[in-house]
């Protein structure tokens, strides 16, 4: 056996490295967007990949969402593998159209014949102090339009695992990437990057015996807070990292929840219309009689993404879960 | 070199250093639209191509009369004709090499079926038993696009991609004037300049937009003028004169296939009938205009050519005429037949594989179709 | 007391009336859209209000969305009521920035100094026969973008009353209009049009004891079917038609579900990520007790729109409802 | 008459009625940019306006800095420059009348303070303690726009309610070179022609969009052609030369004051800062290019012309200097104060009037702001 130097590396450094792997393995895979060539992209997730592969493929494109996500699917017509980078989550909009009336509908739309294997990162959510337009978390916009996958991992080595496979996809994926892990770091062995991850397996970060916390992406770490913090208080909170909201996966949600059988949902984007309220009725419908609690929300407010210096109010924090958890009318236990 | 760096570029220095990138001249069309038809080059025109595209044209206006037939035989979902307009769409398809490629926007069913496509196949959408009745691969045609101007980035991108390949493809993408106002257009064409990816875009200016006249859509002197703001030519052509718009778009093709970037083309014509058999024409629009525009129609000023340089007699227009009937005929009975349809294909093509969502959702439509039976039986 | 003529009106006749005697009684009032002038709308909603108030006050734009949202939020920040018309459900795609970056946050942006009481008229909903793009259900989209009131009319008087409301509301309203009610008839009295209804409101349209269904636009004239039907099968069902998704009249919805003990959430959107789950999940947070069984939904499929041909299959229709009712675990109660 | 019916129409009609509305030649740009300073038209400019410029565009480098110091102490959240800049910014602001509106871009806070905002309330957005810290009412001055291009429909929107009721205002509406990319640009300036709203579009070319060099942007002659596309002329200015950006704008708002629709200017510049505080340049771009155009400086440009002609010297560049060490020691002493911020505020403006939801949110929200002030005690 050989000893194996582990390397600190941030989620950052794992997704550069999951495009940079992934457009060694296959020609066909092309970076384009703002700013991802010499600049390597506002957060550097694309560095060196121009100067190692060629403008050709990490190309800066004209300031123009459509535009750049039109062209990714004329792109995937020829056969190429796009990889799009938005710049911020906002910034997206733009592209709305074409990601809702073309690259989630033409497989569909032409019985099979163009599937579009497209990836759309979108760094996304808060805690970052940004300005206005740089902290949405519109995964509620994604998982409402069929023909989408939508992925969002929470770790440094899913970072690289579900990028991997997102851009292997033959479906087009909404890759969401959490502004505020960019700089988490893990140790791991630059040798030999993690595991390609199959999309749509939900995995259990930690495991507890009173009550769910389901949850994915930025808000992962701090549900992993909050159950240290419940112990205290005598609740053995179990934490369920989706990775990916579409497909969904129900079985690994509902097994945990029979099992506790309580649960609340925790994530940034707002709760009204959000994907807290998907999660909270597909897990009713499926695990009522189990259920001791209605399954509760911990969410950002519904309001516009409040300004830096308000931030810290909106964002679910471990106070307000353990608060909800508070609430999942354990009198019944006694 | 990367296809990147072969452009010039237009990076301003500080004086005394500044230059313009390109000289603008070249980019401005003629303020007159380009024609062939009645004019002394009409003479030099290759007969064999007079007489196709005269056979196109009478083709495509046979297949829009009986498509809006159809319509009233609720045989269609609904039917925006091209009658009018026969030339651009006939020229766009014939402009074409076989490996190119077509994007067509809604109303274009007759490029697409003048490129090759069954002609049954090509109305799948607006009949109604499925979005696209073709494969878009077999004939190198895009689908049909009904969000306007959403598919001329795609055009831009499968050139560009064609490109990096190595691959001599070019992409002919056609919008409306209408279309020319949404920003997918800007992009698209942007897009095509910087990359000079070989596209070229035909704009059909029919003069409306459903309702909406051209004065209400531009103030531009030309919607051909929009070319010079993304740094390629731009040409206006007599929509009308097949001749004319076949000759612009292959010199077009050629300059994008020689590495010289798009061309943007706009080709003055009008739509004669209604925008589509649920669209009512007078309430924007008076007979004198259409009478107008009858008089400088498509099939008229090509027959005029042929028949006076006697490439054409009454027995060729005769024949011309029994062969678009029988296209009409086949259209019809085929059309006729009820398609069959299976409902779990709503499940079919969403993912390479359905998610379990959607299993579980094919299963409840399964049992339903399965009751149904049952009860039926 | 005078006799009174009723006279029928279809749900386009209603909101034409609302739109006229609107720009009548305010001169702020602007419509503006693609064919709203001398065409009338594709729905002849428009009609005879350019000729009636000229074409300054009723503008066909150039064909662009994004510009037309966006030019309407300029006229309101300098005092004009915009209602704008988006031809069709997927065509209101190219001006989501607008809506969403825009419309939405301006009052927010400015702490109320610029507030956006602007109308987005948007005709949805299936079952027309419509080709592709013509049929989406968007609403969940709008429903998850606070700062804009949602609603949308189920009868030819709330047509009148919410148009009104929406109008002289001085926050933005995205109003969805059910395209298969537009030739829907009921009876009224020209010389005196419905009521204002005020948004926010929930409405019970037919009493019962057995269980609800909560529902709102297009759903509500099927499930008021299903509940005929449903007598056959010895349930008497409530049926309320929400009318404005965002305000949610939790109150009258949880009223409903409180008596009957079980609840069905009916709509056309697909179901994952749509208003459904919201829906759902906030009835079982506040009613958790009094649930015999968890609430379900019955939407359409989580697929893109389907051609004509097929939308029969798609669209929740009785049967798909009663079946529905059937699974709210009766057993429970024998 | 209707605003609608006064436009003359683009409408193709058949030959040989045919004839295009416009002459496109007006509407072209010169090739070479418009320029005042050191040339003999600089001997007949206004001495008056030209102190007040240099006044202006010295506050302006100075409050740059002054800003970009307050990044480093953790003081803005972030601070795009536009050092190099400060002539399109401050003549922006002067072209226009009281009554008329600016809507600014993300960069363009000293156009914004230029026009009188309070220099404090002009910074809220990036200092982070809301998104806008200026009531848009009182100078006529919308949010400085964070999504590209955006902002533009809103100028023309407001400009054609202006003039539909009769008011005389003018909109000036700022925009990069990268922002003219975007499809929103493109629908504006086509919804401004079409139109003839009283807008006036000002591009900064500074050269880059973040790292993106303009040559990546554009194919185009000049982002000045975009504007024959439109129907409305494209004036080209040395957007260093702050005379001649006022002269050209100035132009413009009367033209458009006047009826005449609207103007798209392009002011061609440089960006010496990098983008932004938190970006690294140096990846993008090197010296020399930056060397050149501090040669060219906007400052240095007029104070030649100022002392040339005797109407500046050594005193009166100290009176300026310190005038804007003034602005910038009450920036430093007002901004080094915390704000007070309630939390409250999340909820009070979503709508008129919150939502039964957000009413519940506030009660939450409340709540544990109590516990945490108990806790405190
Ligand atoms: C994005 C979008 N907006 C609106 C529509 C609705 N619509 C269909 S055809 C049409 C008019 C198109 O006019 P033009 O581009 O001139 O093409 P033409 O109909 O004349 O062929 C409109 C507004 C649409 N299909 N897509
Ligand atoms: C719609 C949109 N896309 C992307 C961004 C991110 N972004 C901020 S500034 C910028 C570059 C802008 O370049 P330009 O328009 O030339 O203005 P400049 O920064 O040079 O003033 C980008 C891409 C944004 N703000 N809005
Ligand atoms: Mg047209
Ligand atoms: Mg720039």
């Amino acid at each position: 056996m050989t000893t194996v130097a582990l390397k600190p590396a941030t989620m950052a450094q794992a997704l550069t490295r999951a495009l940079r792997d992934a457009m060694a393995a296959d020609p066909a895979v092309h970076v384009l967007g703002e700013d991802v060539g010499k600049l390597g992209g506002v957060f550097r997730v694309t560095d060196g990949l121009a100067k190692e592969f060629g403008e050709d493929r990490c190309t800066d494109t004209p300031l123009a969402e459509a535009g750049i996500l039109g062209a990714a699917v004329g792109m995937a017509m020829y056969g190429l593998r796009p990889v799009v980078e938005m710049q911020f989550d906002a910034f997206a909009y733009p592209a709305f159209e074409q990601l809702v009336s073309h690259v989630s509908r033409m497989r569909n739309r032409t019985r099979g014949a163009i599937p579009l294997p497209i990836t759309v990162r979108v760094p996304y959510g808060g805690g970052i102090g940004g300005v206005e337009h740089h902290s949405d978390s519109s995964e509620a916009y994604y998982m409402a339009t069929p023909g989408l996958h939508v992925v969002t991992p929470a770790t440094v080595a899913d970072a690289y695992g579900l990028l991997r496979a997102a851009i292997a996809s033959d479906d087009p994926v909404v890759f969401l990437e959490p502004k505020r892990l960019y700089w988490s770091k893990e140790s791991w062995n630059p040798e030999e990057p993690p595991a390609v991850e199959p999309i749509g397996r939900a995995v259990v970060r930690r495991s507890g015996r009173s009550a769910t916390l389901i949850t994915y992406g930025p808000s992962v770490t701090v549900c992993l807070e909050a159950a240290e913090a419940a112990r205290a208080e005598g609740w053995d909170l179990e934490v369920v990292d989706l990775r990916s909201l579409v497909p969904f996966d129900d079985e690994t949600v509902c097994a945990s929840v029979r099992r506790t059988g309580r649960a609340v949902v925790v994530h940034e984007s707002g709760s009204f219309g959000g994907p807290g309220g998907e999660i909270a009725a597909r897990v009713t419908e499926r695990c009522f009689h189990h259920l001791e609690a209605p399954v509760l929300r911990v969410a950002g407010f519904d309001v516009p993404y409040p300004p830096p210096m308000l931030e810290r109010h909106h964002l679910p924090g471990v106070d307000r879960i353990l608060d909800a958890v508070g609430r999942l009318q354990w009198e019944a236990e006694s | 070199m990367t296809v990147m760096e072969q452009r010039g570029a237009y990076r301003p220095t500080p004086p005394p250093a500044w230059q313009p990138r390109t000289d603008p001249a070249p980019l401005l069309p003629d303020p007159e639209p380009y024609r062939v038809l009645g004019t002394e080059a009409a003479a030099r025109t290759d007969p064999e191509l007079l007489l196709t595209l005269h056979a196109q044209l009478v083709r495509g206006r046979r297949y829009n009369a009986q498509a809006t037939a159809l319509t009233k035989q609720g045989r269609l979902a609904v039917y925006p004709s091209s009658t009018g307009q026969e030339a651009c769409q006939v020229a766009a398809a014939l402009a074409l090499q076989e490996r190119d490629w077509l994007f067509p926007s809604y109303r274009d069913t007759l490029a697409v079926v003048a490129r090759g496509v069954d002609p049954v196949q090509a109305l799948t959408l607006l009949r109604g038993d499925w979005h696209t009745g073709y494969d878009p691969y077999e004939h190198r045609v895009a689908p049909l696009s009904t969000p306007l101007a959403t598919q001329l980035p795609h055009a831009v991108g499968l050139a560009h991609a064609a490109r990096l390949k190595g691959d001599d493809v070019v992409a002919l993408a056609m919008v409306g004037d209408g279309g020319t106002s949404e920003g997918d257009f800007h992009e698209a064409l942007n897009f095509a300049a910087v990359w000079q990816a070989p596209v070229v875009f035909l704009v059909q200016n029919n003069g409306f937009a459903i309702s909406v006249p051209l004065a209400k859509q531009t103030a531009a002197p030309s919607l051909a003028h929009k070319a010079v703001g993304y740094g390629m030519p731009g040409r206006l052509v007599d929509g009308n004169d097949a001749v004319a718009v076949h000759q612009v778009l292959a010199d077009a093709v050629r300059h994008a296939r020689a590495g010289g970037g798009p061309t943007l083309v706009e080709a003055v014509t009008y739509r004669i009938d209604a925008h589509t058999n649920a669209d009512d024409a007078t309430r924007y629009r008076g007979d004198t205009e259409v009478e107008a525009w009858r008089a400088h129609d498509p099939i008229m000023l090509l027959e005029r050519e042929l028949t006076g340089r006697g490439l054409l007699d009454e027995d060729g227009i005769r024949a011309v005429r029994e062969d678009a009937e029988a296209l009409a005929a086949d259209l019809r009975a085929r059309m006729n037949q009820d398609p069959v349809l299976d409902p779990m294909d709503l499940f079919a093509h969403v993912y390479a594989e359905p998610t379990p969502q959607l299993l579980e959702q094919r299963a409840q439509l399964s049992a339903e179709l399965e009751a149904e039976r049952e009860g039926a039986q």
